[in-house]
C-alpha cells in the first residue's frame, strides 16, 4: 500500500483535530476550496466553520491572530498558501511566538504550526520558490521541520502539532502527489516520529549525503545512479529536522564513510549546507574527512521562469552524481 | 450615453467641488471605438489562446487570465498619458501589457519561457513590465503593488513629471494592511495615486462577503474619495479614469473600484466552479460582457455594422495564430542568462551555481 | 455626572440600538474612588522614581514612563473581568501591568534585570506579563500586538470563556496594516475584540496630524463601532468600556479611542520637548491631570478630604521606596537562566553558546 | 583629527543628498526629530520636506514606496529606525527589489539603501537586538554591507547611494558613538570604498580573525590582549561586506597564518560564520589550515535584557582570545 504526501498531511491533520479539540486550522482557502494544494481537503466539511478558518488574504494579520489564540491556550495550524507569503508575517513568527516564551521568563507559550509548501515548485518564477529552511533554522525559540515522504510528513506533523513550542513546517509542492510505501506502523493513530531526529534513508559506505526536503529525492536518484554505473555506495540522509539539527547521526556517517556531500535547494550562502560544513569541522568527524564537503545548492539567483534555466537553477542527480565523484577523487 | 459612477464616496473633510462627477455622456469617435474593441478582442483571445496552450503543457506554473475584465485597463490606458503615467498591476497582468503597447507575441513567447519574451522568459506569467512604457508589473505578491505604486506617484510627484500612478488590485488584495498604509501615505503627502480596485467578486474561492468585513471598496480608503465604476463598459471606465486622473493631479489619491467578473477559475489548476455555479458565470457573459457591450454600443450608434464587428474579429485572430506561431519558433534563453540581469553593473563577487566548482 | 462619550462613530450597516450610548452619570463608590486614586497614584510614582533610577543607570535600553496616562487602564479594568478578559498592549506597559495585579517590586526588578522581575529580568521594561492574569505584554513591535489581541478574542470566542481582549495602541501604531487586517477579521468573525487606540498625541516625535491622514481614530476601524473617550478622566474610561465591553461580547469588535497625553518624552532618551513646546506639557499637566481630575471630583462629591487625598500619596509613597528597596537588594539572574525557558518542555538539540566548546 | 561613526553616516549622506538631487531619505522621524539615532541630524533643516521625509510607523507601506520611487528613477534611502523593524518591510526588499531587475529579463532597477541600526544594542531585549546579516547576504539581487568603523561607514555608505542595485546597510547603534581617526584621503567628496572588498585592519602571522561590524571591534580588542599577554600575533580581517563576501582576502591571510576564527554578533546557526567555514573547506586554503576554524558567535538565544545575561549571550574579547588559543593548541 502506498500514500501520497498530501494525503499523509491531510490524514495526520484529520487525526489531530479529531483528537485534541484545540488544535484549528486557519489561512487562506483551507476551508471552502479544501486548500490551494487540497491539504485540508475535507476537513471543513468535517470540522466545519469553527476548525478550520478561511482568512482574507491578510498574512500578518491572521498569523498574529493564530499567536494570540495560542496564548489563550488554543493549539493553531498556520497554514501559509506558501512559504514565500510567510515574509509578510515573520515578524510574528520570529517576534510575536518564537521570542515569546524567554521574554516573559517562561510565561507565556504559543504552540502553532506554521506550514505550507516551502521553496521551489515548477515554474513559478521568483517570487514563488524560495527556501525558508536556513532562515528559520536560525532563529531561537523555533523548531523548524522539513519532511521528505509521506512517512515524515505524517509523523512529524503530528508531533508538531503535539509539541508545545512554535513550530515551522515546511512542505514542498513537488513532492504532494508522490505516493510513497505505507508501513504498518505508519496508520497508529498515535504514530509520531521524533523531532530533532534525521533518518538514514539509504545506507551506504563510501560517501554520505546529507539532504532535506525533495532534495532527499535527488540525492537517492544520484545514488542509484552510482551504484548502477560505478559501483560506488552511497548512505543518504533525509534530515527531517533543520532546528535543531541533528549533527550526531551526520557524524556517525561520516565517521564510516570519510566523505560527505550535503544537497539543498535552498539559496547556497549561509544555507543549510554551510552549517553542516561549519558543525562538521567542529566535530570529531573532522578527522575523518578524506576529502573537503561538497555542497549541492540551489544556484545564487532568483528562480528563473524558463524551464532551461530553471533546471540549471535546482540541484539535479547528475550534480550530486558529480560531487560525490570529486569527494572520491574520481573526476 | 454611459451610465455615472454607479457610487461616489466623498470624504466629509473633502471639498464638494474638488471631484468631479464623471459625466453620463461622454463624446467618443468611431475610431477610438474600434480602437477599444481590438485592444478588447486581442486581449480576450490572448487569454483564450493561452488556456489552450496551458492545457497542451505549453505554459508552466501559475497562469492567471484576465478574460471577463478587459474593459477596465483598456478604459483605463485611454484618459491616461502612457509618456507620464506609470501602472503596477498584480499577476493577472497580461491585458495590462497589452495596453500598454505589448504584443502578444511577448505574451506567448514569455509564457513559453522563450528569449523573446517580454522578461526575456525568465518573469514568466505573473511577471510582465514595460519600464519604458512606464508599465511596472507584474506582482506576484498579493497586495505589494499598492506601495510600490504609491511610490511610482512619489517619483512623479517629486520628479514633477504631471503624471499619475494607476496601482491595480483585486477584491482579495484590497484587506491586505499595506494597501491602508499606502493609502495613508498618499493622502498625506497628496500623492498623484489611482488605486483601482478590480472587483471581480473573488479572491481565488473567496467572495467579496467572506473576505471584507465592508465590501464597498471604493470607500475603504475613507478618508480619501472613491469612485465605484462599470467595470464591464469601457466608456464609464475610461469617463471615471478621466475624473479620477484630474483628481489625483490636483489633490492626491483616489480609489476606483472597478466592478467586474472573472470568467476563468483563479489560475489554470482552478476550474473555478467549487465556489461559484456555471449559471452565475453564465449570466454574466450573456449579461454584462464587456466586449459584447462595446459591440451593442457600436451597433445601436451605427458606429460599426456586423460585418465590422466580425472583420476585426478576424483580424485579431490572425494577428494571435501569428504571435503564437512566432512565439512557438522562439528559442529558449542561452544558458549565459541564468545569471544575467540579477545585478546591474558590475557585481563584485561570483555567482555561485549548483555546483561550485 | 461624568463626560459622555465624546463622540461615537455608528457605521451605517449598523443596528442603532446595539451600541449604547455611555451614559452620562455613573454610580461609584467611595471603595472604588480610592481605588482608583491608589492604582493611579501607584503607577505615577513608580514611572517617577523609573525615571529616577533610569538616570542613575539603574535602568538599561529603551524604558518607556506611563505618566499621564494613567487613567485609561486602571478605568477599563474597572470595568473588565480578571477571570476571562484578556489585555494586551505595546512597550509601555508599565501601567497594564500594575492594574493586572503587578507590584511595584515587580516592575522595578524586572527594570533593573533581577530574578525577581516580572519576566525573571530578561524582559526589561517592553516586556511585562501576566499570563495567569491574562495579561500578554509587552510588545516592542509596534502594532503588532494588535493582531495578537485579536487572537485573544478569538480564544475566548473559540473556548467560549464569555470574555473579550482589550488591545492597547498608540496614534503611532494605529497606522499600522496589520490593525486594519486584524479589524478587517474581527468583524468578519465577530472576535469579542476590544481596539484601544491611546491617543497621547505623539508617536514619537511625530503628532498625530503629521501620521495620520484621518487622526479621528476613534472611526477609523470604519465598518466598525468607535468610540471617542476622555481618557483623562477614569470615570469616563470605566463607563465607555463597560459599553463598549458589552458591545463586543454580544456583537464584535469596537474601538475606543482614548484621548491623552504622555507627559515624558518617548523614551527615556527623548527629552521630548523637540516636537512639542514645554507648555502645551505643562497646560495638559495643570489643566487635564487625570490624577488631580480624580482628586477633584473626589473633594466634590465629598468622597474625600484633602487629608485623605495626602494621606494616600504619602502611602504610595512608602510602598514604592520599599518594593524599590527590595528589587534594588534583589539578585540577578543566575547564569543557566541565559539558556532556561528558550522551550517548553525538551528540546532535542543542544544550546550553542558564544563559544560552542 | 577623530570622527564618530554617526557623524561620518551624516556626512556621507549630507553629500550625496546635495550630490544627487535624486537622492532622499525616508522614513520614521528621519526629518523633524532628526533621526532616532541622530544619523539624519541637520538634514531636514537643510534640505527640506522634500528631501528628508517623515513616514508614519508602517514600514511595508513606506518601503514599498521607496521601491515605486527606484523604480521611477529615484535614488531613495530608506531608513528603519532599527533593523529589527524590517521583517515588517522585508518582502518588498526581497520580493520587491532585490528579484525586480532578474524577473523582468533586465528592464527594472531599484537602486535602494536600505539602512539602519542592526544586531544587538544594549538592554533592549530580545525583539530589539537581531542581526539580519545572514538572512539579507542569502538574497541573490541584493548587496549587503556591515560598515565597522567611521572610515567604512562613510565610505561604504557613499559606495552604496552611488550603487546602481539595492543595498542593505547595516549600522550597529553601539558602534556610532565611537570614534575614529580621520585620514586626509578621508573628506574628498568623492571618497568611497569598493563594495565587496573586505580590510585587513591589524596585521599577524599566528591566527586570522574575520569579523563584522561591531564584533571587528571585539575581535581587536582580543588581538591586542593576546598579543600583550601572549605574544600572539593575530590578523584581524574586518568583512565590510556581506554579500559579496571577500573570501580572497580570508583564503590569503589564512594561507599565512594556517589558523582561522570567525567572529560575529549574530545567532551562531545558519550564520556569516558557517558560510565562511563552508568557502575556505572549498577553497585552496583549506589544506592550508593547522587548525579546525573555530566560530565565535552570539548565543543562540533570544536575546536577555538582564546586563549579565546579555554579556553572556554576546561575544566578549575573552571568548575570542580563547578560540585563538584552542586553535593554536594552547587552551
Ligand atoms: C501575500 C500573498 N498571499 C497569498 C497569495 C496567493 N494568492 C495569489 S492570488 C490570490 C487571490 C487574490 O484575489 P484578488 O486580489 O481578488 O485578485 P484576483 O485574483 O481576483 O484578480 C491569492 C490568495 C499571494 N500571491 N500573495
Ligand atoms: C514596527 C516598529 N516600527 C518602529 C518602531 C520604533 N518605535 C517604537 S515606539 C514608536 C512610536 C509609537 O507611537 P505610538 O503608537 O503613538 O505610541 P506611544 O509611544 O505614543 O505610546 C516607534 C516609532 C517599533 N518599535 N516597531
Ligand atoms: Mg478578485
Ligand atoms: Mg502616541
Amino acid at each position: 500500500a502506498t500514500i501520497t504526501v498530501r494525503d499523509a498531511l491531510n490524514q495526520a491533520l484529520d487525526e489531530e483535530l479529531s483528537r485534541d479539540p484545540r488544535v484549528f486550522v486557519m489561512g487562506e482557502e483551507v476551508a471552502r476550496y479544501n486548500g490551494a494544494y487540497k491539504i485540508t481537503k475535507g476537513l471543513h466539511d468535517k470540522y466545519g466553520d469553527s476548525r478550520i478558518i478561511d482568512t482574507p488574504i491578510t498574512e500578518a494579520g491572521f498569523a498574529g491572530i493564530t499567536v494570540g489564540a495560542a496564548l489563550m491556550g488554543m493549539r493553531p495550524v498556520c497554514e501559509f498558501m506558501t512559504f514565500n507569503f510567510s515574509m509578510q508575517a515573520i515578524d510574528h513568527i520570529v517576534n510575536s511566538a518564537a521570542k515569546a516564551r524567554y521574554m516573559s521568563g517562561g510565561q507565556l507559550g504559543a504552540p502553532i504550526v506554521f506550514r505550507g509548501p516551502n521553496g521551489s515548485a515548477a515554474g513559478v518564477g521568483a517570487q514563488h520558490s524560495q527556501c525558508f529552511a536556513a532562515w528559520y533554522g536560525s532563529v531561537p525559540g523555533l523548531k523548524v521541520l522539513s519532511p521528505f515522504n509521506a512517512l515524515d510528513a505524517r509523523g512529524l506533523l503530528k508531533a508538531a502539532i503535539r509539541d508545545d513550542n512554535p513550530v515551522v513546517f515546511l512542505e514542498n509542492e513537488l513532492m504532494y502527489g508522490t505516493a510513497f510505501a505505507r508501513t504498518p506502523e505508519f496508520d497508529d493513530v498515535d504514530f509520531t516520529l521524533p523531532i530533532g531526529k534525521a533518518n538514514v534513508e539509504r545506507e551506504g559506505s563510501h560517501v554520505t549525503v546529507v539532504a532535506h526536503s525533495r532534495a532527499v529525492h535527488t540525492a537517492l536518484e544520484a545514488a542509484k545512479l552510482l551504484a548502477e554505473k560505478d559501483g560506488i555506495s552511497v548512505e543518504v540522509i533525509n534530515l527531517r529536522s533543520i532546528r535543531p539539527l541533528d549533527i550526531p547521526t551526520v557524524i556517525a556517517s561520516v565517521k564510516k564513510t570519510n566523505r560527505l556531500v550535503t544537497v539543498e535547494e535552498g539559496w547556497p550562502l549561509f544555507g543549510v549546507g554551510a552549517e553542516i560544513v561549519a558543525q562538521i569541522m567542529e566535530s570529531p568527524a573532522f578527522d575523518f574527512l578524506d576529502a573537503p564537503i561538497e555542497r549541492i545548492t540551489g544556484a545564487d539567483i532568483p528562480m528563473p521562469y524558463a524551464k532551461n534555466l530553471e533546471a540549471m537553477a535546482v540541484p539535479q542527480p547528475q550534480n550530486v552524481v558529480n560531487a560525490v565523484k570529486r569527494t572520491l577523487g574520481k573526476l | 450615453t454611459v451610465p455615472s459612477a454607479i457610487a461616489i464616496h466623498r470624504p466629509a473633510s473633502m471639498p464638494a467641488t474638488a471631484l468631479a462627477e464623471p459625466s453620463t455622456t461622454v463624446t467618443t469617435s468611431r475610431d477610438e471605438l474600434f480602437t477599444f474593441l481590438r485592444t478588447m478582442s486581442l486581449i480576450r483571445r490572448v487569454e483564450i489562446v493561452s488556456d489552450q496552450q496551458y492545457k497542451a503543457r505549453m505554459i508552466r506554473g501559475f497562469c492567471h487570465l484576465y478574460s471577463g475584465e478587459e474593459a477596465i485597463c483598456t478604459g483605463m490606458e485611454a484618459a491616461l498619458d502612457q509618456s507620464r503615467d506609470a501602472m503596477i498591476t498584480a499577476y493577472r497582468d497580461h491585458g495590462n501589457h497589452i495596453v500598454r503597447g505589448g504584443s502578444a507575441e511577448e505574451v506567448f513567447a514569455e509564457l513559453f519561457g522563450r528569449a523573446t519574451g517580454m522578461s526575456k522568459g525568465k518573469g514568466g506569467s505573473m511577471h510582465f513590465y514595460n519600464a519604458k512604457k512606464l508599465f511596472f508589473g507584474g506582482n506576484g505578491i498579493v497586495g505589494a503593488q499598492c506601495p510600490v505604486g504609491a511610490g511610482l506617484a512619489f517619483g512623479a510627484q517629486r520628479l514633477g513629471t504631471g503624471g499619475v500612478s494607476v496601482s491595480c488590485y483585486g477584491d482579495g488584495a484590497a484587506n491586505q494592511g499595506q494597501i491602508f498604509e499606502a493609502m495613508n501615505m498618499a493622502a498625506l503627502w497628496k500623492l498623484p495615486a489611482i488605486f483601482v480596485c478590480e472587483n471581480n467578486q473573488y479572491g481565488m474561492g473567496t467572495s467579496t462577503r467572506r473576505g471584507s468585513a465592508d465590501d464597498n471598496y471604493y470607500s475603504r480608503g475613507h478618508y480619501i474619495p472613491g469612485i465605484k465604476v462599470d467595470g464591464m463598459n469601457v466608456l464609464a471606465v475610461k469617463e471615471a479614469t478621466r475624473v479620477a486622473r484630474e483628481y489625483a493631479v490636483n489633490h492626491g489619491p483616489i480609489v476606483m473600484e472597478m466592478s467586474t467578473y472573472r470568467y476563468s477559475g483563479h489560475s489554470m489548476s482552478d476550474p473555478g466552479v467549487s465556489y461559484r455555479t456555471r449559471d452565475e458565470v453564465q449570466k454574466v457573459r450573456e449579461e454584462r460582457d464587456p466586449i459584447e457591450r462595446l459591440k451593442g454600443i457600436m451597433l445601436e450608434a451605427k458606429a460599426a455594422t456586423e460585418a465590422d464587428l466580425e472583420a476585426v474579429e478576424k483580424e485579431i485572430k490572425i494577428q494571435v495564430d501569428e504571435a503564437l506561431a512566432k512565439a512557438l519558433a522562439a528559442p529558449e534563453p542561452e544558458p549565459s542568462q541564468l545569471t544575467a540581469d540579477i545585478y546591474v553593473g558590475k557585481y563584485e563577487g561570483t555567482i555561485r551555481m549548483v555546483e561550485k566548482s
